[in-house]
Order: C-alpha cells, then structure tokens, then sequence
C-alpha cells in the first residue's frame, strides 16, 4: 500500500499537479510515524503509511492552504470529516488540496499491546488481521481486533466524504459500527457523585500540556481564547485558576456541533484521559435532542448550536429525564 | 489609573428604609479604584446631578456608579449628567438597589449587604468601561399603519397631514374595521357610519396616504428610523383600476352560502363581495373557496355580468417591498369565543347573542334591516336580558382577567336604544359593578334607568336554558334583594369580553414588540410613554394596547401620530454604540457569527493582519455597527473570543460575576 | 416522623447568580420590585442585553468562583426583543446543563425561566423557588475540584 | 387576633379558599340549586368569612343544605371555590362542638331497601366524622 | 387492554347490575376490567378540607396499585370515580397533600398521581370508540328516546375532571346514538339530583329529582340512564309522582350487545 501511494505522490509531483505532499513519516520507533511534509519526490522515500498512521492531517491542510500552489494530501475514511469542517468553516481551501482517499483497517494502539503483554517492545508488522510484536521481553502476536484505538471501535465508516482520487485500499462500503455512545451511556447510568469521582480521577491527570488543543481539528483557533487576554479567561493575564480548572469543559463546549469525533485527542493525550467522550457527550445530546447531526458530513449544513427550531427543547429537560 | 465615584442615592426612604446608605458608602470606599464616594436623597434631583458634575470635576473622575432605581428608569438621566460634567455618558454604571433590593427586602441588614455587592459588581463592571460614541442612522420618511379601524384611519390621517407619507396596511376588503359594525356610538348617541364614513373618504382621497387593503405584512427587518417591510397584497381577482363599484356582480353571484364576517354570521353573502355598501375602496373580492369558478372551474358569471371587465381570475398575490421610518400596530380586536361558557346557551340557541351581533341587527344595513328579531322565529322580543362581563374579569381559563371596559357603556347604549324603539319591551342588565369613567358617561348610565325604565339588577345569571314554550330560562340573583331569580327572556345578550386580534402576537413577534400575557402590546411606560413600544420606532394605537372606547382609541390615535412625526421630522437618528466588534487579530474567519445573527449585520471581508509581526490575509468578520442592535449572539457563537459587544464586553461581565461572587 | 416533615438547612447561605436579558426579565424584577415581591437576597442579578448574550463560560466562572445556583432568564421563546436570541440560548443551555450533569456536578443548580416584562409575579416565584431547590441542595460541589483529585 | 379572626383564619387554611379574591358578582349563588332552601347563600359565606363572621355560619342551617354539586365553583370567575369555604365550615361545626345532624340511632329509620351504601359513606362524611 | 378496576361499595352491593353489565360489556368489546385486590371504600365523598389527608388514603391505594401494574384505573360508578380522579389530581399536584399522604404511607416509592383515572364512559368513548360499538351492537334500540342524566359528579370542577364539556356535554348522547336509540337533550341533565340529602331531607330531595324528571319528559324522555348508583336511586325514589323509568347506562350497553340474558343468568 505504501509503495502505491508514494508512486502516486510521486507522479502528482512530477507532473506539477501538486507542489507538496503531506503524508507521514517513519518516527524514531517502529509504532511511531509522524505528520510529514515532503517537497521532493526523493524525500518521499522516508513516507510511510501503516496501521500507526492515525494521526489526522486535516489540520496540516489551514496552513498549507495559505501557500501557493496545491498540496497533495493523505486522508483516512474519518479524516475527511474534520476536512469537511474545516471548508465549512473557511478555515482551509477545497482548491488548494488534492486529496487522495486511503483505506484504514483500525489504527493501532501501543499502548493496548503493551497493557497485554508487550514489553520492550522492538518492532511490529502487520499481516492482515494479525499484528505481530517483537520485543525485548517475549513475541507476542495479537488479533487487529484487540489493539486497535476505542475510536476505531465505534469507526464511521470506510466511506470518504471528500476526495480527488481513492487509493486502492479505500473501502468506501465497509459499514459503520455500533456503539459509539456506549460508553456515554456507562457514564450517564452513574449516579451524579459517582460520574464526579470518574472525571475528578480522569481530569485531575491533565498536566495541561495542550497536546489536545493542539492536534484538534476543530480546536483551531488563530488564537485560543485561554490566550487571548480580553477575554480575562487567560492564566496568563488574570492570575487565577479559571482556564485551569475550566479548559476541558469550555474547550468541549466550543468544539459542540463542530468536532467530527475523530478522536485524535484522546490519542494523543500523555495521560490517556478519554477527552472524547466530553465531546462524544454532546454529539449524542444533539442527535437526541435536535435530530441526527454528523459535523463534517457535508459543507453546507448548519451546525446545530448556530441553528433553532421554535419547538427546540426547553433546558428543563436535563432535570426532567432524571 | 481609574478613579471611581460613587453615589447613593436614598431615594426618600424608598431605599434608605432597608439599606443603610451611609454603610453602603463606607464599604464602597474600601474598593480599589474608588476615589470617592456620597450618599445623597435624590440623586435624580437637580441638586442629585449637580453633586455628580462637581464630583466628575473636582475629582478626577474615570467613572462613575450610581447605586439607586433601575437602569431602565434613570440610566438616561445620569448618563446626560455625566455628560455634562465632561464625563463620556458610556461611563456610568448603575446598581440597581431599588427594585432589586430595598423594595424586595424587609431586613436592612439583607438589603445592605446586598447593596453593597450589587455596588461592587457596578464598580467592577465600571473600571472596564469603555468612552462610546454613538453613531448616526437615516430616518426614511414615510410611515406604515397596521391595521385600517378607526385608530388606524386617524394616526395615518395625523401623519398625513403633518406633510408625511402613510401607508395603511389592512387585512379586509375594506377600511373601517368595528366601528363600521356599530349602529350608534355613546354617549352621544349619533350613528357610527355618519361619523366614520366622511374619515374613511378622506383617507382615501389624501394624496399623502396610500391604501393596501386585503394585504398583511409578511416581514418586517432593520430598525428604528429604517424599517423594511414585506406587504402581501392578497390576490382580489378584480382590476382595482377597471372596477366601477356597480355591485351587479356581487347581485348575480350564485354562491350566496358564506357566512357574512361582517354581519358577525348573522346571514350570508356572496362568493365576491365587499365586506359593506360604504365600503372604501368599494372594490369587491372573490372568496376563492366559496367561488363555484375556482373550485369546478364553471361558472364565470361575474366575469360575464360585468361591464368594465374587471373580474380577472388569474391574479396572483403580489409582495410589495417597501421602506419606512416608523411602523403603528392598530390591529384592534375581537371578541372572544364563548365555546367554554356554555351555560349561557349561546351556542345552542339562536336567541342568545353578543352584544356586537345586537349592533348588526340594530343597523339598518344589517342582515334585519335594523329590526331587532329573536332569531329563531323571527318575532319581536318582549323581555330582553342583559348579562355583563361574560369571560371578562374572569381569572380562571376560561376568561381574561382584565376588565374590557367598553361594555357598561355599550349596554346602556343598547338598552336604551332597543326602549326607545320598541317601549313595550322589557328590559334587564345583570351586573356586577357599573364602571363609567368618562365625561358624560354616568350621567348617560343613569338616563337607561331613570328614564327609560331599564331594570340593573346587581348580580350575575348562573344559567340560560330553555323554558317549556320555546322561551329561554334565565337564572341568575338579584344580590340586593338576596333572590334567586328565575326569569323567562325572549333574547339574551351577552357583554361578551373583547381581546386582541388572533394576529397580534405573529405582528409583534416580526416587529420584536413585547406583548402581555393577554396579548396586548405593551407600552414603553404605563404612564409616560403610553403609546410608544419598547421597540424603538414601533407606536401602539387603539385597542390593541389595551381596551378602550372610541373617543379613547382616537386620543391615543393622535397621540401615536405626533410621536411618529417626531421621529420622521429628524434628519438622523443616534444610534446605540453598544454593538458588537471583531478583532481581526482573533478572528478565524469561521462564519458562525454571522448565521447567529438576526439582523444581517456581519459580513466577511478579506483583511491584511499584522500578528506577531507577520503580515498574513485573513478573511474576518466586521459588523455594520448602523445594523448591529446589540444582542450579543454572536459573542457567544465565536469560539476564539474575537467578537465581544461594546458595553457588555466579556471582560465585564466576568468581572461582574467575580465582584458577585467574592 | 412526622408527617409534616420537611428538609430545612438554615445555616447555609447560597450564593445564586440570575443572568437577566435587559428587554423582559431585568424589567419584570424591576416589576417584582415595584409590586414589593419579595425574593430572598441570595439572588443577586446581572444585566445582559440578551440571554444569548450569556457565555457558557459566564456560568463556569460562577460556579467556579463558589456560586451554589446560576440561572438565566429570558424573553418567552417567541418574544424575544432581537426576534431569536433567546432561541440560541435555548439550545447552548439545554447543552450545557447536560454536559454540568454529565460531569456530576448536580443538576438543578442550574436553570432558565422565560420571564416577561410583565410577569413580576413570575419572576419572583421562580426566585423562591430557585432558592429553596438551592436550600435543598445544600452547598455546590466545587467545579474547580474536578481537577484535583482530593485522596 | 379576636377569637372571631382566628376562626375565620381556620376557615380559610381547612378550605384553602382566599376570600379576598371574590369580587362579589353573585355567580354563585345565581347557579345554587339549592338557594331557596339556605337561610345564608353560597355568595355571603364567601363575604362572612372574609368579615370574620363565622360564628353565623355555623348556626345557619344552609351547610347542611349545600349538595357540594360544584355548580358554584365551576362558574366562579375568580376562582374562589365557595363549596369549600361551605365545607369548611360545615367540618368545623362538626369537629368542635361534636354537634350531629344526623345521629346514628335515627339512621334505621330513614333506611328503605333500596338505599346505596353511597348514601349512607356520604351522609356519614358529610354530617359527622 | 387490561384496566385495574375499582368497583366500589355500591356496585358491590345494590348496584350489582352497574357492576355486572359493566364486566360482561367489556369483555365484549374486549377489554379487560382486573378488579383492584382489597380495595377499599372511597369514601363517596371527596374530602374538600385541605387537612384531610386519612380520608383521601384509599384512593391512593387503589391507585399505587394501579401504577404498580402499570394500567390505567377504571371505575363505573360516578362517586368513586369523582373522588378518586380528584385525590389523583391532588398527588400529582398540591405539594401539601402528596408529601403528607406519602409520609403517612412511608412506602418506599412515593406516590405522585402517575396513574390515568378513566371512567367507564371514557373507554368507551376514547379506546374503544362508539363507532365501534356502534358496529358491535347487535339489538339497536330503535325508537327509544333516553335522555342522559349527567348529574354533578362527573362534569364538575371540569378543571380536574376533564371529563366533557360541563355545562353542555355530550358524552352520553353520543353513547345513546351507538346503541341505537334517540338520545333527548333536556336542560336539568346536569343539575344536581340532591343525592346527598335524600337521607334526611325528602322534601328537598323530591322536589329536584320532580324538575329533572319534568324537564326530560317535556323534551320527550320515555326513560332515563345514568352512571350513578346514588341519582338512580334518588331519581327512583324520591320523586313526588311517577317519573320516568331510570336504568343504569351498563344495562343498556348490555342488552344492545345482546348479551343481558346472559348476564341475568
């Protein structure tokens, strides 16, 4: 699959169709690729594409829309949903991307392995539904199944919902999976004091290091509003605790509507809090109360906290339902 | 470095009898920033200003706060005073100590305490005042009258005549509205149409004021000073231009089974129509659903019998987009429906009517040519009952809770006039009290009783139902006698309660006017500003504000009318500076501002920004500030923070919410 | 016990903040005010244009500055004075209040009532009521210890 | 608070009327079937009360006369519920001076062989406790 | 659809038919009637008085049980069925009354007037429709002229009972219409017979129960029916001259659907 796509990059460069290519990179370890920018058909050779390369490239795409010429862009089946968004918002520009849609069997998740086992781990290879890894401290080989993101669990699909070209791989009918809320659903069955204790143990983790804010899609303020001073919610600026002990809730309330469920934060989060189920939390409020809504579906649809209908549920309700 | 002022007022003992002002004044002093603080008794007086302005001078002032009676009472006043002083009038702040703590609270230890932190907020909110300067907007000069009654035919002919353009805007066939129902009006008894009938040929013929009956208004956007509205003018499938008024086609017309609105259904009338002979523009409409052509496709004799070729069964409904300076709502009334008081056996006898259906059949143009008949068998009626407030000053759900006002009048009007006409009848008013404010009004009441014999009797019928020989069963009391009564009645007439025009609430919802729980609109101030809504630019005629009589309806016409032409004699108008505004240094350019907001006032442009010393295009929000009114919607939809509202800033209202909650 | 038993808390003073759009519910306090209808004092309000004028962020600082109840009145859905305001704070409420109840920080410290211009009597019952669900509450879990964890 | 204020007060709280907020209009009594048998009509209950004249009420035989038929209280445009205040009154005779106007020995007497136990559950709710 | 069912004393007693005719009829038009186990006597009165609280308990069994099935409850006779929809009303909405009563049961699971009160009539008329009765009635009762004797108790406070228009309602005329008879609107069908009375004021009693039955027979009532086992016997008995025929609504029904032979046997 690899090799494909750095063929394709190359021709779409040599032809000048593009003029960059962004894609990923192979990382010091062999599970850890990162976003890379390529603008030579030699520097490509380093691109890799495996089932490690669960980083979302949209984001890359508000910056490099601002330069000149169109950048060649790899995205996964649930990337193509923060892409969307990011047009609707006219944060990037649909004409300065040339997108190549990639299939996607379910990132990997290191760290699932290690929790089963895996120590000192050296190297993985994929082959198909098994993952092999080798490590220090005894091989182990696993199903997909078990070591892939919960994100990929609850998958939206194989279908992208925007693209110049598929990539080989792309499955645009692989189906949709069950179970995207049920781990919203653990958590609202909980009793008031018992959901406190869940977050106050996942929250109270946050060293605050931004890497969420950072790799969001939808989070992609020019400047965030903990940073902007006259909003006196900056640290910074007004010495107190609110942007401290606020963040995760403004930073869910402010992406509500807009954020795709793609999952990257909780990805990246060192300290493996599940910041997406705030946002999934209010994805599933606004099917339940406003009617289906999937950001980044489409370019044109209102979003749900810009929209109303005069029979909208009253705020009531919370207490109503119990 | 800010330096605040501070002022209490004491109201009288209004505020100082639950807040101890002069502790007020003490804690004040304690808050960073304030450099002095007073308390004094009115600081609304003259002396009250002076205080300010001397302050303002002698200290140095940045800001002030005036710890007294709501904003919405006197913010103006001090913020003219600071202005005077020198001071920016933007930089004043009010806490509200009046209506939300002395009047409210009984303990002056409560009620200083809490005066003191609805201070601190003011204080906190103050120090992050901004100097505003208030912006300038056109005033269109031409005015647009909702509703075609007599309280819409007199504030367009007001207007008019002042020299300014009027549109009138009427959903019937016809101008006149319910005073073209009455027969005769109180107390001086003379006919109503003789009265009516002169204004509406003046209106008509005024080159200053332009007609649109049949039409409603559709939209309504902008402000104060420049309204835009969409008027439908329903299609009347007859050429206004070729139209003669003959009439012939309403005579040849052979679907004559509508219920006449006009005679309150007391007959029919034909499929085309004009609501009543005088009726102005005496150009008939074609009911398309009693049509027999538009609902077979046969017939056509309108068409046929009409000599002008007027008739034109292909018009459509057209929307005329018009602008104007200032809009009157005179939508008037109806009466209620009586399904929930079945007691009273109005909708199981013919012989049980409202007083409005009495003036039809009273007036000679009505469905009995003036004879006044029991329905259901045509005879004269001997012994007539009069029942009051049915549905009014009723709290349960079945009525309205106000008095409506007009009827006292009306029924002694009726009772008198139905003994004149017919002294053989009898005649009975069950009542709970009389009201007859007005100038010749009691004086009027009391000729039914002392001269023309009309029986009042102070109490109420609990039911009307059929008696043996077809007659109906009145049962009601006589409270001063203490009996029960049991009275047979040929015709009962019920008092029957009025209430705004089932079309207010949609009107005043596209206005942004604030109506009551009744759904009468309210006024700016019950007593200063009695015609005004709060909605700048919007004024209230007739009874659609509350109700009223005619000479009444037609005071309060004028009096719209010399506030709309005080607002069209301007040449410009200031605007509120509280709007919104974009910082292009955080603004994403994402759009959901400007879905938020109602009034259009944002658009997108591309801009060259300088952040962090590089120089970068950026599409960015920028508000009109002449069409942002201020709500503030799009404050909470940016995400960045980039759009904040002038006034009402972010920081503001955080610091509010820190002084609260120290 | 007895039957007329009811749960009383009179040591605690609740702090509650009411957001009020200038346009109906600041003027039917002022109406509450000048009909003399009493409200506890622990409601202190703040003057916004518009109920969606009030930041979600508004409500956190109170709750996170030790605020016990929030609640935001507005014009009736309908009657708002800028045609739709009201109907955007609707929905960012309705969001917000769930999320609050998702964190388990209780639900019922948080509320929106339609109050208008003429309904004083409405704005001082929902007041009270407001009040004595705070009462009954007792005081606020600490929003700010959502992030520190106390064992 | 006079003795007649206080029992006037105990009306209002077992009744949960507010007298006050009858506007004497007579709707009451204009809808009463059983009018002609009281010696103090539904509307004067409402006004005694709120005059703090209950100690009449009490002797008046029209509490054993009221039907409780709601005819009164559907029709009240205020709200005021007169049968309550009736009722009230009628419970307060009963409960404090254990005054009866129907004692039990005389019950066997007015029985015929078709009477419902309905009657005989109300008239003992009704006319003692 | 299975109902709980609330017979009360009388239906258990002197009216048997109510109760009888009322069974067999449901089971024809089929729904079932599941009597409530050990219910208790209403107390045939609504207890007006604000601090009556023991008085109104056992309706709020009847209707605790009800809920714990989760059906609505059924009741035929009027008294039971105006006393226990008013107690409802009360749980569900004077704070006052439902703590009180609440801690006097001191059940676990508070009671808060969850349970739909249904009357007889209303199932006919709302889920089963007479429609369908209509098409059901195999022994219409052409040419009969019955007049409906509402009476108080199931219109009024209509705010709570909800139960028809009561100052005009229509409910059992429309009844009358689908077992094929005539019905006759008379002005006095929803004035009060002086049920309450007829104990110890006769006089009282037969002179309404005389303007009710001269008031249908001069519309043209050859009989009349009612839902009440206390106006049926007042309007029986009391009256100074030979009234009308008064049977109870049931009854009727019965012989329509052709099934009162049986029910008699």
């Amino acid at each position: 699959m690899q090799e494909e796509l750095i063929r394709r990059a190359k021709e779409l460069l040599g032809d000048g169709t593009v003029v960059r290519v962004m894609g990923w990179r192979k990382g010091d370890l062999s599970f850890n690729p990162e976003p890379a920018l390529f603008e030579t058909e030699e520097s490509l050779a380093e691109f890799v594409y495996d089932g490690f390369c669960g980083a979302n490239l949209s984001k890359y795409m508000i910056k490099l829309s601002k330069l000149e010429g169109k950048t060649l862009v790899f995205l996964k089946p649930c990337d193509t949903y923060s892409f969307n968004q990011l047009v609707k918002e006219h944060r990037v520009d649909r004409e300065k991307a040339y997108i190549i849609g990639v299939g996607c069997d379910g990132s990997l998740d290191v760290d699932a392995m290690k929790e089963k086992g895996a120590k000192g781990i050296q190297e993985i290879t994929e082959d198909g539904d098994t993952v092999t890894v080798r490590a220090i401290y005894g091989d182990k080989t696993f199903d997909r199944e078990d070591v892939i993101l919960e994100r990929c669990r609850a998958c939206k699909g194989g279908a992208h919902m925007v693209y110049d070209e598929l990539a080989s791989n792309a499955d645009e009918e692989k189906p949709a999976r069950d179970g995207r809320f049920s781990l919203v659903e653990k958590i609202e069955v909980m009793d008031p004091k018992e959901r406190f204790a869940f977050w106050q143990n996942e929250l109270s983790r946050c060293i605050r290091c931004n890497a969420c804010r950072n790799v969001c899609p939808a989070c992609s303020c020019i400047k965030c509003v903990f940073d902007n001073d006259r909003y006196d919610t900056a640290q910074k600026a007004n010495a107190d605790t609110f942007e401290e002990q606020m963040f995760h809730i403004i930073r869910a309330f402010h992406v509500a509507g807009r954020c795709t469920d793609c999952g990257e934060c909780s990805r990246v989060c060192p300290e493996h809090i599940p910041l997406h189920l705030l946002n999934r939390k209010f994805i599933k409020d606004i099917n339940t109360f406003y009617g289906d809504y999937q950001a980044g579906a489409d370019t044109d649809s209102r979003a749900p906290l810009t929209n109303f209908t005069t029979e909208d549920v009253e705020p009531s309700i919370v207490q109503e339902r119990g | 470095m800010q330096r605040i002022g501070v002022f209490v007022c004491h109201c009288g003992t209004n505020i100082a009898g639950t807040v101890d002002v002069k502790r007020v004044v003490e804690a004040v002093k304690k808050e960073p920033g304030v450099v002095y603080a007073e308390d004094y008794q009115y600081m609304c007086s003259e002396a009250g200003q002076q205080k300010i302005a001397d302050a303002v001078k002698n200290e140095h002032l940045t800001g002030i706060v005036i710890c007294s009676c709501s904003p919405r009472m006197h913010e103006g006043t001090f913020r003219k005073a600071a202005e005077k002083a020198g001071l920016n009038p933007y930089l004043v702040e009010i806490a509200n100590i009046r209506e939300q703590c002395s009047w409210i609270h009984k303990d002056m230890e409560e009620g200083t305490e809490k005066a003191v932190i609805l201070a601190r907020a003011a204080i906190a909110k103050v120090m992050l005042n901004a100097p505003l300067q208030p912006g300038e907007s056109r005033v269109v000069k031409r005015a647009l009258v909702i509703g075609g009654g007599i309280a819409g035919i007199q504030t367009a002919l007001d207007i008019a005549d002042a020299g300014y353009e009027v549109d009138i805007v009427e959903k019937t066939p016809s101008i006149g509205g319910r005073m073209s129902q009455l027969d005769k009006t109180f107390p001086t008894l003379d006919c109503s149409s003789c009265i009516l009938t002169p204004k509406m040929g003046e209106v008509n013929a005024h080159e200053k004021i332009n007609i649109y009956t049949y039409s409603e208004v559709e939209k309504v956007s902008g402000f104060v000073g420049d309204f835009s509205v969409d008027i439908r003018k329903k299609a009347r499938y007859v050429d206004m231009d070729k139209c003669t008024g003959c009439g012939l086609c309403q005579e040849k017309c052979p679907s004559r089974k509508t219920p006449n609105e006009f005679n309150r259904g007391l007959n029919t009338r034909p499929a085309i129509y004009t609501p009543f002979a005088q009726a102005v523009p005496n150009v008939p409409v074609i009911d398309t659903e009693a049509c027999i052509k538009f609902k077979t496709g046969k017939c056509g004799v309108c068409s046929k019998v009409c000599a002008a070729g007027a008739i034109d069964y292909t018009q459509k409904d057209e929307i005329i987009t018009r602008e104007y300076g200032a809009i009157v709502v005179a939508t008037g009334f109806d009466t209620i429906n009586l399904d929930k008081f079945d007691e009273y056996y109005y909708n199981q006898s013919k012989d049980v009517i409202t007083a409005l259906e009495l003036e039809r059949l009273m007036n000679a143009a009505g469905p009995t040519g003036g004879n006044v008949v029991r329905l259901s068998n045509g005879e004269h009626p001997k012994n007539i009952v009069f029942i009051q407030c049915v549905g009014s000053r009723d709290v349960t759900c079945r009525g309205k809770s106000y008095c409506s006002k007009i009827c006292c009048m009306y029924t002694a009007k009726q009772a008198m006039l139905l003994k004149d006409h017919y002294p053989d009848v009898d005649v009975h008013v069950f009542y709970i009290d009389v009201r007859t404010p007005g100038k010749n009004f009691d004086e009027f009441y009391r000729r039914a009783v002392e001269e023309y014999d009309v029986d009042y009797i102070k109490g109420q019928v609990g039911k009307v139902s059929e008696a043996e020989n077809g007659r109906l069963l009145v049962q009601g009391v006589d409270l001063i006698d203490n009996r029960q009564i049991k009275m047979e009645a040929d015709l009962v007439v019920l008092a029957t309660a009025i209430e705004p025009n089932k079309d207010v609430r949609k009107i005043a919802t596209m206005l942004t006017a604030s109506i009551d729980n009744n759904n009468f609109l309210t006024e700016a101030h019950p007593k200063l500003r009695p015609v005004e809504s709060p909605t700048a630019g919007i004024f209230l005629s007739g009874v659609c504000q509350g109700p009223k009589d005619i000479p009444e309806t037609v005071a309060q016409a004028g009096a719209a009318a010399i506030k709309v032409v005080g607002l069209l004699a301007k040449d410009k108008l200031v605007t509120n500076p509280c709007t919104a505004q974009s910082n292009p240094l955080f603004c994403n350019g994402c759009s959901a501002c400007e879905k938020v907001c109602p009034y259009g006032a944002i658009s997108y442009e591309e801009q060259q920004v300088m952040d962090g010393g590089v120089r970068e295009n950026r599409r960015v929000a920028v508000v009109n500030s002449a069409l942002c009114q201020g709500c503030g919607a799009c404050t909470v939809a940016c995400p960045s923070g980039a759009m904040d509202l002038k006034g009402f800033s972010n920081r503001q209202i955080l610091a509010e919410v820190d002084a609260i909650c120290r | 016990m007895s039957i007329e038993a009811k749960n009383e808390n009179k040591e605690f003073k609740p702090l509650i903040v009411a957001f009020c759009c200038n346009w109906c519910s600041y003027a039917g306090a002022d109406l509450a005010g000048s009909s003399r209808l009493a409200y506890p004092a622990d409601v202190k309000i703040i003057r916004v244009p518009c109920s969606c004028r009030v930041n979600p962020l508004f409500i956190l600082r109170a709750f996170q500055k030790g605020a016990d109840g929030v609640i935001l009145c507005g014009c009736h859905p309908g009657d708002c004075h800028y045609s739709t305001g009201n109907y955007y704070a609707r929905r960012r409420m309705t969001l917000l209040f769930s999320m609050l109840d998702y964190l388990g920080v209780e639900n019922g410290r948080t509320r929106v009532e339609w109050v208008s211009a003429a309904e004083g009597v409405k704005f001082s019952q929902t007041m009270n009521e407001f009040v004595e669900k705070i009462y009954s509450l007792g005081e606020n879990v600490r929003l700010e210890d959502l992030r520190c964890k106390k064992n | 608070m006079s003795a007649d204020a206080k029992l006037a007060q105990q009306i209002r709280e077992i009744s949960g009327v507010d007298t006050r907020k009858c506007m004497k209009c007579g709707r009451c009594s204009a809808s009463c079937p059983a009018y002609n048998e009281m010696d103090i009509r539904p509307h004067q209950f409402v006004s005694y009360v709120q005059n703090g004249n209950v100690e009449a009420l009490m002797n008046s035989k029209s509490i054993w006369k009221c039907l409780s038929c709601f005819a009164c209280v559907e029709r009240c445009p205020r709200d005021v519920k007169p049968a309550k205040v009736i009722e009230a009154v009628r419970l307060s005779v009963i409960r404090q001076r254990g005054e009866n106007f129907l004692s039990p020995d005389e019950i066997p007497a007015l029985l015929d062989d078709e009477t419902p136990q309905q009657l005989l559950a109300s008239a003992y709710r009704k006319y003692r406790k | 659809m299975t109902y709980s069912y609330f017979p009360g004393c009388t239906l258990k007693n002197k009216a048997k038919d109510l109760d009888f005719y009322a069974r067999a009829c449901a089971k024809a038009l089929g729904f079932q009637l599941e009597e409530i186990p050990e219910w208790q006597c209403c107390g045939a009165v609504y207890p007006l008085a604000s601090d009556e609280i023991a008085t109104k308990l056992s309706s709020v069994r009847a209707l605790k049980d009800a809920k714990a099935k989760g059906q609505d409850l059924v009741t035929v006779c009027s008294a039971c069925h105006h006393v226990i929809k008013r107690v409802n009303d009360d749980m569900a909405n004077v704070e006052e009354i439902r703590t009180k009563v609440n801690n006097y049961m001191s059940d676990e699971e508070p009671y808060n007037g969850e349970t739909k009160v249904l009357h007889y009539l209303e199932v006919l008329r709302d889920v089963v429709g007479f429609d369908a009765i209509k098409e059901k009635v195999v022994n219409p009762l052409k040419g009969r002229k019955i007049g409906a004797y509402y009476g108080c108790m199931l219109l009024r406070p209509s705010v709570t009972m909800q139960f028809d228009d009561p100052e005009n309602p229509s409910i059992i005329e429309d009844f009358i219409r689908a077992i094929g008879a005539e019905p006759v609107v008379y002005p006095m069908r929803n004035e009060c017979c002086g049920g309450y009375i007829s104990l110890k004021d006769k006089p009282m009693a037969a002179n309404m129960v005389d303007q009710i039955m001269d008031s249908a027979a001069w519309k043209g009532a050859q009989e009349l029916i009612t839902a009440c086992p206390l106006c049926m016997y007042n309007l029986r008995n009391n009256g100074t001259k030979e009234g009308l025929p008064v049977t109870y609504f049931t009854e009727l029904l019965a012989e329509a659907l052709g099934i009162k032979e049986e029910v008699q046997a």
